[in-house]
This record gives C-alpha cells, structure tokens and sequence, in this order.
C-alpha cells in the first residue's frame, strides 16, 4: 500500500519539483536522489512481496504480481542508474552548449515524469490505465528526443509522436474492444477493466472479439515493441535523442510495451482456446529478429546500431512468449530483464564514448581502450553479453529459446540461427574496430561515470551464473500464468 | 633354439653388410657389359670404401653435429632393415620389431636425415637435392605402402615373416594383384634408389642429380657409410623384392639344412635381378625431374589397382 | 427499430460523412471545423444515449467531449495556424477520388469486420459500431494522405473521435477514470503538438513534412 | 575426497591466478615468471590427476550454481579424464615457457595477458569435465572468448584484429550449431544434464541431425573443411605459447566433443556417419599438408599442419565409427585407441613446435621462412628439441606420431571384412591418400626444419641470435622428452587408454594388448603385426656406436675443417639456397588446381627482377565471398523499409494491421 504509493508518488513529486527548479545546479543530484528514493522504495515493495506474496491494492486499482514485480524493481533500478550516468553526461552536454538551463529543467521534469508513467504502467490493474499511462510515456519522452532541437533530432521526435500515436489509437480500439467482451461477463462498471478481474473470467471471454482486439492491441503496443514493420520509429528516436534517453527507452520503455502485450496475450489465449496468438506473434518475433539483424550490418551511427539491436532482442523475447510453455515464458522473462540492463549498460558506454569523441559515426571512432580502458572494455564486454556469449544472462536465455525452438517448432531455427549469426558479425566487427585498434579520441575534463555500466554487467553476469531463487520463482509463478 | 636364431639372424645381416658392395659391383659390371665398355673388378666398391676410409674427413666450417651423425645414423637404420627382411630364414629375432610399415617407416628416418644433412650447410645443391629427393620419397613412400598392402592383405598380416611364410609354404598360387604390385615394386625400386630413369647414379651433372647432391658435401668415411648404406638400401629393396614375389626357398623355422640352400637360392635370384636391373637401367633414358610425379603416379596407380583387383577376384 | 437508435444511426451516418469530407478537404480551416463539427455530433450522440438511457456518466462524457473536441482543441487549433498563418491550402498526395475510393473499400472491411462484434454487443447503438471502426481506420488513410504536419495532427485527433465514437456505440463509454486518462492525454498530446509546429516551423520555415524524410538509413 | 576435487581445485586455482594477476602490477619479468610459473603447477597436477582418474569409476558432482532447475553438473569418467591428462602435460610445458617467453615482452599487458591466459586454461577444464549442455556452452564459449582475447593480444596491426574476428565469428556460429544439436539431444525433456540424456533414445532421423550439427560445430573449432579458414590466419597471430595451447589442446577439446556427443550421448551410430568423417578427415588433412607446404610463414605451417593432423584424428574418428556401426567393436577400439593416441601426439608435438617458433621469434624477431636459416648453430637446445618435434610430426619410428599413425593403418587394413563391398573398395583407397598425407607430412616438415635451422642464416641480423633461457629450455625438454616416451613405450600408454574404447564401445584391446610383453606393440594379435620401437632404438644405437668404435679403431677419426665445396663454385652466399617458396614449389606445381595462385613474373629486361606468387584458399574465394555478397545484397533490399518517409511507415502498420484483421478471422 504505502509502498505502491511511493513507489508512484515520489516520481511524480520529483517531476514537479524538477519541472519548477529543474536547471539549478543541484538539479542532477536532485534528480538522482528522487530516483534512488525511488528504487528503495521499489526495494521495498519487492521485500514485501517477497515475504507477503502478491497483493492488490487501493480498491484494487493496484496490483503487484510475479510477472510486474521485478519488472517494478528493474525499472526503478534502471531508472536511478541512468540518473547516476546522466548527472556526468549531461554536465559534459552543457558545458559544450549543447543545452540551455531552459531545457535541462524540461529534462529533468520530464525524466521523473516518465519514470512515473514506467512505474503505473507496470502498477495499474486497470486495462484502462496502463492504456492511458504507455500513452503519457510518449508524451513524456517525445520533448526529450527533440531536446537538442537539431533538424534531425526534431525529425525523429515527430516520426515518434505521430507513429506511436497511432499506434497507441490502436491499441485503444483493442482496449474498447476487450471492454466490451469483459463487459458482458463482469457488467460495466470499473471492473470490467481490473485485469485481475479479467484474468479470473479470461475463459468466458468472447473470442471472436478477443481475436480482433488482440490484433489491434498487438499492431497497437507492438508499435512501441518495436517489432518489424512498426518499428521504423525506433532507431531515429534512439539515435537522436540523448543518450541517457536511448538507455531508458532501450532499457525500460519496451520492455513495459512487451509487458502490455503479453498481459493481454493471457486473456485472449485462454479465450479462444487456440495458438493463434502465440503464433501471430512468433511471426513478428522472427520477422524482427531477421530483419533487424539485416539492417545492423549496414548501420554507421553507433547509437542506430544499437537500437537495432534492441529491435532483434526484443524480436527474440517475442517470438518466446510466441512459442509459450513453461520454459520459452521463462527465458523470454530472463531475456527481458537481462536485455534491458545489458543494453542500457551499453548505451551508457556509447555515450562516453561518443563524448569522448565527439561523434557518432562508427568510422570515427577508434581504439578507445587507449583512450580510456574504462570505456573500451565496458563497451567490448557490454557488447560481448548483448551478442549473447556466455556466461551472461542474455546467453542463458537464449540457450532455453534456442533449445525449445530446436524441439518445437525447428523450421524457425535455420532463421533464429542465420539472425543471430548476422548480428553477431555486424555487431562484433564494429564493436571491435571502435575497442580496439589506434586511437582517435581526447580526453575528457570529466571522468566518465562507470559504475553504473559495471553494475549493471555485473548484474547481467549473476543471471548467466545463478538465479536468486525468489526471483527464479517469479519467473516460474509469471511463466505458469502467461503459458 | 634361440641360439640359432640370433645365428641366424647375425649370419643374414652380415651377410647382407658385406655383399652390399658386391651386388653393387655387379650390376655396375653388368651395365658396362651392356655398354660394351670393359668393366670394373667386382670387388670395385670394395676399394673405393677402403680408399675413403683411410682419407682425412674435410668438413665445411659450418657443419653441424647434425652433419656429422647423419651418416651413421643413416648406415644404422640400413642395417636395421637388412636384419629385419627375412633373406634367408624367417624365423629372425628381430623380425616382430617391424613390420612393413615400420620398415617403410625406417627408410623414412634415414632419407629425412639425408635431406636434412643436405640443407645444413647450406649450398644451392643441397637443398635442391633434398628438395627433390624429398619430394620423390613423398610420392614414391605411398605407392610403397599400398604395393606391400596387397601381400598384407593376402596374408591378412603386415608382418614379414609371416607374409613370406604364407606365400613360400602353401600350395602356389597365382596371384594377379601381385603382378600389378610387383611392377609398381619395381617403379618404385628405381626412383628409391636413384637409378636411371629417375637419377642416374654416375653423375655429377649437377642440374639432373638428385641423390648425388644429398651427399655433395661429405668426404672419406662420411662418404663411405652414406655409399655403404646406399649399396645396402639396394640391397634391401632386392631382398624385399625376393621375400615379397619370388620367398620360393627361403629357410623354414628350425630347418638347420635349409640353410645353406636358402643361401645359394638368394645368390642367384640376387644375381639375376641385379642383371635385370641393369638391363633395365640400359634401355631407359633419365627423365626430367617433373616428369617423375607421373612415373610415380602410375606407380602408386597400378598398386591401388592391385589392391583392388586384389578385393575383386581374390577375396 | 426504437427512435433512439435511429437517432444514433442518423448521427453516426453523419460522422461518417463528415469523416469523408475531412478525408477530401484541402483547406486547412475548413478542416478545423469539420473537426470541430464532428466533435458536436459526437457529443450529441452521446448526450442522446445518455438521455435515452439515463447513464448519469455519459452525460458527464457528453460534456468533456463538447468542452474538449468542440472548443478547446479547435480553439488551440486556430490559434496555431493563426500564429504560422496557415490559412493556405493542404494539398494532397495523390488525387482525391482515389483516396475517397480506397476510403469506401475501408468501409466495407470495417463493416464486415464490425458485424460479428455489433451482433455481440447489447447496446442500441451497436448498429454504429461499423461506423466508428470506418471512421477510425478513414482517419488512420488521411494521416497518410497529408503531407501537412497540422493536417496530420487533424486526422489523428479525428482518429481519437473514431475511438471515442466506438467506446460509446460498443460499450455506452469506457470507465470513467479511463476516459478522463483519456481526455488529459488528447489535451497534452494536442498541446505538444502545437509546440512541435513552432519547434518544425522554426527549423524547416515550412510545415510540410517532406523536410522531414532525412532520417534514413545511408548507405 | 574423490579425483573431481583436484581438478576443480586447479579451476580455482587458475582463476584465482589470473585475478591476482591482473590486480598486482608488478614489473613484467617477475610478473612472468611468478604467475606463469605457479600455473605450470596446476598443469602439472591435473595431468597426474588425469593419468590416476584414467579408468576410475565416473565420478560425478552438482555445482551450487547455474540455471535454477539446472545447476552445473560436472563429471570425470575415462575419457574426460584422458583429455584433462593430455591438457595437463601440455600446459605444464607450456605455462613454464611462457614464464620465460613473456618475461622479454611479446607483446600487450602482461596483466592482462595473465588473467585471459588463464582463463583460457580453466574454461579447457571446464569443458572437459562439464556434464550439463549448459555448462558446456559456457565453459565451450568462455574458452572460445579467452582465446579470441589472447589471439589480438597486438590488436594494434590490422590484421590481427580480422583474424580474431574471423575466429570469434566462426568459432559462435559453430557454438550455435552445438547448441541446436543439445536441442535435438534433450528431446524436449528439459533436462539438460548429460546422464538424462544419455537415457533419450533419439530416432534414427533426429540422431542425424543431431550429429551433423555437432559435427559441423565441433568442427568449425577442430578447423576440419570448409570451416578452417579461420585457424591459419588466428594460430599465427597469436603469442607463441597462446598458439602451442590453441593448436595442442583447444582443438582436442572438439575432438572430445565430437566423441562425447556421438559414442556417449547418443544411442545409435549410423555407417554413413563414419564415411563421412572419414572422406571429410582424409580430405582435411590432404588440404592442410597441401597448403602447409607453400607456405612462406613459419607458424602459418604450423597452422596448416594441425588442419592435417586435426584431419587424420578425424578419419580415425570416421573409422570408428564405421566399426562400430558394423559392430566389429575389437577394430572400432584399435581405431579409437589410434585417434586417442594421435591427439596426445599431437598436443605434444605441436605444442613442442609453436614453443619452438616462439623461442625463434625471441631471438630473431622474425617469422617469414625466408628471414630465417642457420639457426642449429646459434641456439642448439631450441633446435635440438625441435628435431624431435619434427621427427615425430613427421611420423618416423621411433617416436610418437609413427605409433599412432601405424595403428591408424592396421585399422585401415584390417577394414577389409566390412559387410559393405562399396566400403570394401572405399577404404583401401583412403588408405592410399592417408599414406600420401603422411608422406607429404614428411616433406613439409623436412621444410620448416631446414630452412629455419639449417644452412646459412638469410638475414645478418641472425648472427646475433641467442639460445633461448633456462625455464624455455626446461619446458621444450618437457615435451620433447614425453615425445620420445610415448614412442618407445606405446604399449603402457594403450593400456592406460583402454578404458575408454570400453567405456565408449564396450569392447578393448586388452586382450590383444596382454599376449605380448610391453616392448612389442601388437595390433590384434603378433603374428598379424607388430613393432618394437625399444628394440629399433637399441639395434640402431648399437650398430651407430659399432660403426664408429670399428672406423675409429680400423682407421682414425681426423677431420680438416674448409670452406663447402659446392661442385666448386666460388662466392657462395646465402641468397644460393632454397628459399621458402623453392622448397614449397614442386608441390605447388603438382597439386595446382587446390590453390588460388597469383604469380608476379619479372620481365626479362627488367634491372631488378623480382619474382612474387601469392598463394590463397580457394574456398575463401568459392564459399566464404559468396555468402558475404549474398548477406549484403539482402540488406540492400532491406533498406527499402526504412526510406524515412513518415506517410510510407503508416502505410506499413496499416498494412500490418488490416493483413492480421483478416488473417485472424
């Protein structure tokens, strides 16, 4: 209760204060503090459950569950590093007048805004909300993408809006539509929405209705997924924004967006009774991961690279919530979690990186474990684990995709093998030349903030290792409810 | 028992040492005869080996100990092999230690430290010697191999003494693989040897020689043993030749009388090869050097088709 | 057939058209007010529902959406094309029977997609559902169509009516909590748009967004 | 305390090292020598834990860590313990080298160098005594990562930097094949631990696959065709011990795979299965010697020679296989004995040489053949031990490459009772191209020894060249000397390896072993063959020692030291002899159609001729360009998608959405 609140509220008061003092010089500490305040009280949340089990809360307008529960904790967590790697990176920004203390409060306010919109999306119990929440989430980030207001970064913004608007509106007519099915079951009224409502009655739930609602809610949040062919906004909006932006949206946005589908995915399982949504989204997950893994071998801006990449994860997390079963639901949720601190922990390096070097342009950049060991080698081992090399998580889930999909459905190996094959070949080349080899860059008068991309390797490193056992437990209980 | 074994065993090796020289004059009297030239003594080899014992050894500067031990080494293994063919008995001590492999194997060590010795001072014809030497051994060693498979597979056994038994003491046979094996043998005989048409043993032209330029380097006793062992080489193949094509009258286990025939039998089968072989050498040209893959190749063909027609019609 | 619902026919008939004449029009401010009309029409509906069946929450919508869709949003809307002196044409992409064609095809898919669901659904006003499903997928085709960084925001703001349509004629109105998450994101979303249009106007001095195809993937 | 613990221990041990190593910066010799030097001890310890756990009952552990549901399960039985004994005795070598070696530098941090070198060691263990898939996958991919680590360990010069990338990107996709083929192996049963699934019983359909895709991913690491692209052009670029470790041992660790998959975990054995390895192996190892003899670079040779000799180790592998199916199980463990024993020969030998090019380039700074010459006399122990790496490699009695290579040709001929007349016919003549293989063994090696230690040294610089240190020398007569025992005492070592062809194939040579005493080595019985490598050296020896005292005694042994003769041609000089490319030239003439030749003529009036031929793999050419072509063409037509025009995105999610409404209905 009080957590939840917490949780919700402490985001949402530092976005606030943030948005009213955002450019004072103790802004970014500020901001950090709110995030950590943040995390702890999400710690706590966690520390609850962990004793407590589940619980519903507010008039059940909150709900906190296996499936939610780490990803709360996860994205506090990212949250709070980002600020941390954001304090430094954003200093170096304003130094190089690359942002007005005008904008720098617009960041931070709409920082915390969005972190709060992550927290009620994965929080709410209410179809409704967590529609009306993922929909602030693009309000809140859309002004950040365009934060430099260069032509480009303006251009990807507006790609951004306009597409997962739309998107969005789809999901919407989805949400209606599901409304309208639940309606008859539970009565109008709030409770037709309360997903743990839904959930008891999912079976009764109509399923021609259910059908098209998925569909539209698949096209509608697959958009902000970021799975082949909606994904075109993806890699401008992460190459163009900042990269404290990149990370989260990499690291959290899409999960949260993933999360949305598969709790929907659930209800309509079980109503028709059939593969059918299971197999829709296999196909978007191998499209993805395909498609992606073609583009990544021509990509020459590091951070569009790296997007990619997300695009191709997030493909493979789909196609295993696609196949179902005990074990693909539980790699796709260690692939979630793994992916989305891998991939901010890169970023974070990419964003030193690109500092140090004054570009974005993977030609540019060279031998960056002279300039600085730090950086190289936190991105050299932050793009080993993304290329799923043990013995990090990513690796661990992917041996549990790869392995069931060999069993069950191996016409999709030769893809998911030729996919991944590709990646790894673009990826590492790249990742390779920019690491190794002479050096281009100069020093930096700030001393780039590491920790966070060491934790959070660390972290990732753990999950190929050894689960912690309450946590392997979420995944189970959350794996035995997706199915 | 044993006793007469290592007698006998002794008695074939020495044997086989102290005739070396001799087949050698033989056939060099043979050739000259064919060439209606007067011949040398038969004993002609012998002189030469006491001549070049008996001079300083001359070493270039940079000689190695590699240089020094590799004619020993090659004279050993020669010995070696003599002891393991059975000449005239086949119930030889040293005979388990090898089969045909192994003494395929034995050949190896010594031309490998041949063309070793060859490089190490560092001439022009050296290495060019044991390059060629090198690469003819590459290509003559299978055809080797598969030619004594077919007997192996005859008598389901790679040990001599036991093929030689099987082909002199049963009933006769005909085998056709063999014919093909025996002529592959013998291709095989000439480029090992370096006899005419692979290299010709009496020349120092120095773009055509190959054995020749392995040794150009050594003098006195170096020179002797790499002669000596070089007679013995030939010596061995001939014996081979016998023990594998023509055993008809060697020596049963434990037959004391045997003996003594044996002996006289590989006297005169010695005598007409070596005769042939000079024959052979007469009414053929030397190739050049690239041509001898070809050579070789039809070689190591005819003995793949033996072993084949082997599998075909005998098995 | 209850008067009612040949009311909410008539009514949804009516945005259907008005949706087509949003699909065809080329000037800006005329858009602006087809908006603004198709919001009224969408409120009345609403509030004929609401009086036919007396949902006390429907009301409340019926008046959220006249404040919103009939005056706030076409205020913000004028405002904006006055300050960037938009009073010029929208040209579209390709030609206007073409695209009113492609519309009526849409109609016919979204009818027959509608069918099963309207049969399901216990409401008098089921019939429109068909409707709403055209005018929302109608919208989505205008957004493609314009090339007009407004025109663009128009068609997706008559996208959300669309929506808003279909809660109504499906399920008499989505939740209230949700509808006002709704209406709070239409109103921020309408909002940063209209910064984007200075944001665009100031870098590109134009609001067509063909400035805006640079971002591709160079080779 | 079972045989498990010390294994596991030396784990720890090494890990431990190579943090402790990276964290103490120290100056760079005591650094060498400390940490190298106290990791040769664990290799010393598990090569005698291995020889001791050789024919012990398996022995099985669960690790506190891992997957939940599957922790890491790890195991010894004979034939982990086999290869944990062959990683022993070559790490012990070469640890103890590479106190000495990057003591002088060769090249990056040695802080570094120390935690990815033992890294490496460790993650070998690992995979050898893994018992889960998951476990393997991680401990196969760690030791891939270490490698690939050590191998740009100079990532300054470009081309090392593509040759590491080659091998990673090879050495993953091959990892991915494994992976699949556990996928097919677990049957679904999600249980990844080897001992359930060795209760699977596969279809015949799905056992194929399964082991096509360990033989292919396995082999994308041995370097068998086509995927051995990557080892000639990543062994060079490595350090020389990094590359004795990588061609000794890390390539044994796909042969262990390869026969942990296919004898261990899977119930059937299928003939086909056997020709095929036995065709691929025979032409991997005709294709390495090929290109091992024109080559220019003396650890590129190297290189090629282990794509040979990783290609006989497999056509042993195939004639196993091919007995086994055919259930002449007594043939099928002399030819898996011959395969056991020929991957001990070569972790010895080969590391032995790669040490020895190591201690060359230390001394000389150079690695082209043709830079190189006359270097018996400046570093004696170097060359002296590597005379017996290159008898032996080149497969002469009495050492160790010729007892392996001699059982290998008993099997071969003893094929012939197969129930298959094609086989019948098929195996002599791969008996054929395995005596040419071994043949053309000789010439190359003959080659790389000549030319750099013999003859005239080709560069001034070399006169100043030096012999290598006192812990080089320790670890080169470390190797040379099991070298030469594993020749002259074959016998001891097939008993101690009986146990595996037991364990795999449920039939020894015990027997056959136990007819003679231990001086003769016998295949199946003493009449059919034997060998005697003790008597061979005593009879040569002796006759040596004869001969010399007779010639001393009868004669004298004066000897005048003069300037070479030369067919009397004056004014010789270096440049006279064979170059690299001379010696290498008959072979490239005869076998042409394998190479991709580029030759560069001089013309006759040219003042300063110059003559320059490029020798490359034509599978790069035929195989490796053509998918690269085909991947970058498919990304052009990809690119369509993202033309940046917001209206076609719409567009496309339209699309999307109006195919899935009909789709669904």
């Amino acid at each position: 209760m009080t957590e939840v609140l917490l949780v919700l509220g402490l985001p949402l008061i530092g976005a606030v204060l943030l948005a009213a003092s955002g450019d004072r010089p103790w802004a970014a500490e500020a901001n950090t503090a709110v995030a950590l305040s943040t995390l702890l009280a999400a710690v706590a949340l966690t520390a609850r459950v962990i004793t407590l089990g589940p619980l519903v809360t507010m008039g059940e307008l909150f709900f906190v569950d296996a499936f939610n529960v780490f990803l709360v904790t996860l994205t506090a967590f990212v949250g709070f590093t980002t600020a941390v790697f954001s304090r430094i990176y954003m200093r170096v920004e304003q130094d190089r007048g690359k942002l007005s203390p005008k904008r720098l409060r617009l960041y931070h306010g709409m920082y915390q805004l969005f972190m709060f919109t992550m927290l009620l999306a994965l929080l709410t119990n209410n179809v409704g909300i967590l529609w009306v929440a993922m929909e602030a989430a693009t309000l809140a980030t859309v002004l950040l993408v365009s934060l430099y207001r260069t032509p480009a970064s303006i251009e990807a913004a507006w790609k951004y809006f306009i597409l997962c608007g739309v998107g969005i509106a789809q999901a919407l007519f989805g949400t209606i539509l599901l409304y309208l099915a639940a309606e008859r079951v539970l009565g109008s009224g709030g409770s037709a929405l309360l997903w743990t409502h839904l959930n008891d009655v999912k079976g009764q739930l109509e399923p021609t209705v259910l059908a098209i609602a998925f569909v539209f809610l698949l096209v509608g949040y697959g958009t902000k997924v970021g799975l082949v062919p909606l994904h075109n906004w993806l890699p401008d909006a992460h190459a163009e924004g900042p990269t404290p932006i990149s990370a989260v949206l990499s690291g959290l946005l899409l999960n949260v967006a993933l999360y949305a589908v598969v709790r929907n995915k659930v209800l309509v399982d079980a109503a028709l009774g059939t593969h059918a949504a299971g197999t829709l989204m296999m196909g978007f997950g191998l499209l993805s991961v395909i498609v992606a893994a073609l583009f990544l071998s021509r990509q020459k801006d590091i951070k569009r690279l790296f997007a990619y990449s997300s695009i191709e994860h997030m493909g493979i997390a789909t196609f295993a919530f696609g196949m179902g079963g005990a074990v693909a639901s539980f790699a796709g949720l260690l692939h979630m979690t793994a992916h989305s601190l891998t991939k901010s922990a890169i970023f974070f390096a990419v964003g030193h990186a690109a500092q140090k070097t004054g570009t974005q342009i993977i030609d540019d950049i060279r031998g960056l474990i002279h300039v600085s060991p730090a950086v190289g080698w936190g991105l050299m081992i932050g793009g080993i684990a993304i290329l799923g090399i043990p013995p990090f998580g990513v690796f661990a889930s992917e041996f549990l995709i790869l392995t069931t999909a060999m069993k069950d459905h191996p016409w999709a190996t030769p893809i998911l093998l030729l996919g991944l094959a590709l990646a790894f070949a673009s990826i590492f080349s790249r990742l390779q030349a920019m690491v190794l080899g002479e050096s281009t860059a100069e020093r930096l008068p700030h001393p780039p903030a590491l920790f966070p991309v060491f934790v959070h390797l660390l972290i990732v490193l753990l999950l190929g290792l050894w689960i912690p056992p309450y946590l392997a437990n979420w995944y189970r209980q959350a794996a035995a409810m997706i199915g | 028992m044993i006793w007469f074994d290592l007698v006998s065993q002794l008695l074939q090796s020495l044997l086989a040492i102290l005739l070396a020289p001799l087949l050698l004059g033989w056939i060099n009297q043979c050739r000259a005869w064919l060439q209606n030239r007067s011949a040398p003594s038969l004993l002609q080899p012998y002189r030469m080996l006491r001549k070049l014992l008996e001079k300083d050894a001359v070493i270039a500067h940079n000689a190695s100990w590699l240089f020094r031990l590799t004619p020993y080494v090659v004279f050993a293994s020669m010995v070696l092999a003599a002891s393991i063919v059975p000449i005239v008995a086949t119930d030889l001590p040293f005979s388990p230690a090898a089969d045909v492999i192994a003494l395929v194997g034995l050949f190896a060590v010594a031309r490998v430290f041949m063309a070793l010795a060859a490089m190490d001072i560092g001439t022009a014809f050296g290495s060019l010697g044991s390059r060629r030497e090198m690469l003819i051994a590459a290509l003559a060693e299978p055809a080797l191999l598969i030619v004594f498979f077919t007997p192996a597979l005859i008598a389901q056994s790679t040990a001599l003494t036991t093929i030689v038994e099987q082909l002199a003491h049963r009933q006769l046979h005909l085998y056709p693989s063999m014919a093909f094996a025996a002529v592959a043998f013998v291709m095989v005989l000439l480029a090992e040897n370096a006899r005419i048409p692979v290299d010709n043993p009496s020349t120092h032209l120095e773009l055509t020689m190959v054995h020749e330029a392995l040794i150009l380097e050594y003098s006195a006793r170096h020179l002797a043993l790499m002669d000596w062992a070089h007679a013995l080489k030939l010596m061995v193949y001939l014996t081979l030749g016998i023990a594998l094509f023509l055993p008809w009258g060697v020596a049963q286990p434990g037959h004391w009388l045997a003996l003594p025939l044996a002996v006289v039998a590989v006297f005169i089968k010695l005598a007409l090869l070596g005769a042939g072989l000079a024959v052979l050498e007469a009414v053929s040209a030397k190739m050049r050097i690239f041509r001898v893959p070809e050579f070789l190749g039809i070689a190591f063909l005819l003995a793949v088709l033996g072993m084949l027609i082997h599998f075909l019609v005998e098995a | 057939m209850s008067a009612v619902t040949q009311v909410v026919n008539l009514l949804a008939a009516i945005l259907l058209l008005i949706a087509f004449a949003m699909l065809a029009q080329r000037r800006l401010l005329r858009l602006i007010h087809l908006f603004a009309l198709q919001g009224g029409v969408l409120s009345l509906n609403t509030f004929v529902v609401a009086a036919a069946l007396s949902q006390p929450h429907l009301y409340f919508s019926a008046v959220l959406t006249f404040v919103l869709k009939v005056l706030v949003l076409p205020w913000i809307l004028m405002r904006l094309i006055e300050r960037l002196d938009l009073k010029r044409d929208v040209e579209t992409l390709i030609n206007i029977p073409t695209i009113t064609l492609i519309g009526i095809v849409l109609v016919i898919v979204a009818f027959n997609l509608a069918l099963p669901i309207s049969q399901l659904a216990g409401t008098i006003t089921r019939g429109t559902l068909g409707i709403a499903m055209a005018s929302v997928l109608i919208s989505f085709l205008m957004m493609i169509t314009r090339r007009k960084a407004v025109a663009q925001v128009i068609g997706f703001l008559a996208m959300e009516n669309g929506l808003f349509f279909a809660a109504t004629s499906a399920t008499y109105g989505m939740p209230m909590v949700v509808e006002l998450g709704i209406a709070l994101d239409v109103l921020v979303g309408t909002f940063i748009f209209g910064i984007f249009f200075f944001h665009i106007r100031e870098t590109f001095d134009s609001l067509d967004i063909h400035h805006l195809e640079k971002l591709k993937d160079r080779q | 305390m079972s045989l498990l613990h010390p294994v596991l221990g030396v784990v720890l041990y090494w890990l431990a090292l190579g943090v402790v190593g990276l964290a103490v910066p120290i100056a760079r010799g005591p650094h060498a020598r400390l940490f190298f030097g106290l990791g040769a001890f664990g290799g010393f310890v598990l090569a005698f834990t291995g020889l001791a756990a050789l024919g012990s009952w398996p022995l099985s552990m669960v690790l506190p860590l891992g997957l939940p549901d599957l922790p890491f399960h790890v195991r010894i039985d004979s034939l982990s313990a086999f290869f944990v004994m062959l990683l022993g005795f070559a790490s012990t070598g070469v640890s103890v080298f590479a106190a000495g070696y990057f003591e002088k530098g060769g090249g990056g941090d040695i802080q570094l160098i120390c935690l990815q070198y033992h890294v490496f060691l460790a993650s070998m263990v690992m995979v050898l005594v893994a018992d889960d898939a998951y476990l393997f996958m991680v401990a196969w991919e760690a030791m891939a990562l270490a490698s690939y680590f050590l191998v740009i360990t100079d990532h300054r010069i470009e081309e090392i930097r593509r040759a590491g990338f080659l091998y990673l990107l090879v050495a993953h996709i091959g990892a991915i094949a494994i992976l699949l083929s556990f996928g097919v192996l677990q049957l679904g049963q999600w249980s990844y631990n080897f001992s359930a699934i060795r209760d699977n019983l596969l279809s015949p359909g799905w056992a194929a696959v399964a082991f096509l895709l360990a033989l292919f991913g396995f082999g994308a690491k041995a370097g068998f065709l086509p995927v051995h692209i990557w080892l000639p052009e990543a062994h060079p670029a490595a350090p020389s011990p990094v590359s004795a470790l990588m061609s000794g041992v890390m390539l044994k660790t796909a042969i262990y795979g390869l026969l942990r998959v296919s004898f261990d975990l899977l119930h059937v054995q299928v003939w086909w299965w056997g020709v095929l390895a036995l065709a691929l192996g025979l032409f991997t190892a005709f294709y390495g010697v090929a290109f091992a003899a024109v080559q220019t670079d003396m650890k590129r040779l190297l290189a090629y020679s282990s794509i040979e000799n990783m290609g006989i180790v497999l056509a042993g592998f195939g004639l196993t296989l091919i007995f086994h199916a055919y259930r002449m199980n007594l043939l099928a463990a002399l030819a898996l004995a011959a395969t056991l024993y020929h991957c001990l020969n070569h972790a010895l030998f080969k590391s032995l040489l790669f040490l020895a090019t190591g201690s060359v380039m230390h001394a000389t700074s150079h690695r082209s053949l043709g830079k190189l010459g006359g270097l018996i006399r400046r570093m004696p122990w170097v060359a002296a031990t590597a005379l017996v790496g290159t008898l032996a490699i080149a497969g002469l009695p009495p050492l160790n490459g010729f007892v392996s290579e001699w059982m290998l040709f008993q099997a071969f001929l003893l094929s012939t009772g197969l129930p298959n007349s094609y086989l019948n016919m098929f195996v002599p003549v791969g008996t054929a191209a395995f005596a040419l293989i071994v043949a053309l063994a000789g010439y190359v090696m003959v080659k790389f020894y000549g030319i750099v230690f013999l003859g005239l040294p080709r560069e001034s610089s070399l006169e100043g060249a030096h012999d290598a240190g006192v812990l080089e020398r320790i670890a080169l007569v470390w190797l040379a000397a099991w070298c030469v025992v594993l020749g002259l005492a074959p016998v001891l070592v097939l008993r101690a390896i009986d146990s595996i062809p037991q364990m795999l194939i449920g039939s020894s040579l015990r027997e056959s072993l136990n007819k003679t005493s231990w001086a003769f080595l016998t295949a199946m019985a003493p009449e059919h063959a034997s060998y005697s490598p003790i008597v061979f050296v005593l009879v040569t020896v002796a006759v040596v020692a004869l001969t010399f005292i007779l010639v001393r005694r009868h004669f004298h042994g004066r000897a005048r030291r003069v300037a070479p003769w030369d067919c009397g041609f004056p004014g010789l000089n270096a440049r006279m002899q064979d170059s690299a490319e001379g010696y290498g030239q008959p072979i490239k003439q005869i076998f042409e159609p394998f190479f991709r030749l580029e030759r560069h003529h001089p013309s006759p009036f040219d003042p300063k001729p110059h003559y320059r031929s490029k020798i490359e793999d034509k599978l790069w050419y035929a195989l490796y360009l053509p998918i690269e072509r085909l991947a970058a063409r498919l990304s052009q037509w990809v690119g369509i998608l993202q033309q940046g025009r917001i209206a076609m995105y719409l567009v496309y999610s339209f699309a999307t959405l109006l195919l899935l409404l009909v789709l669904i209905r």
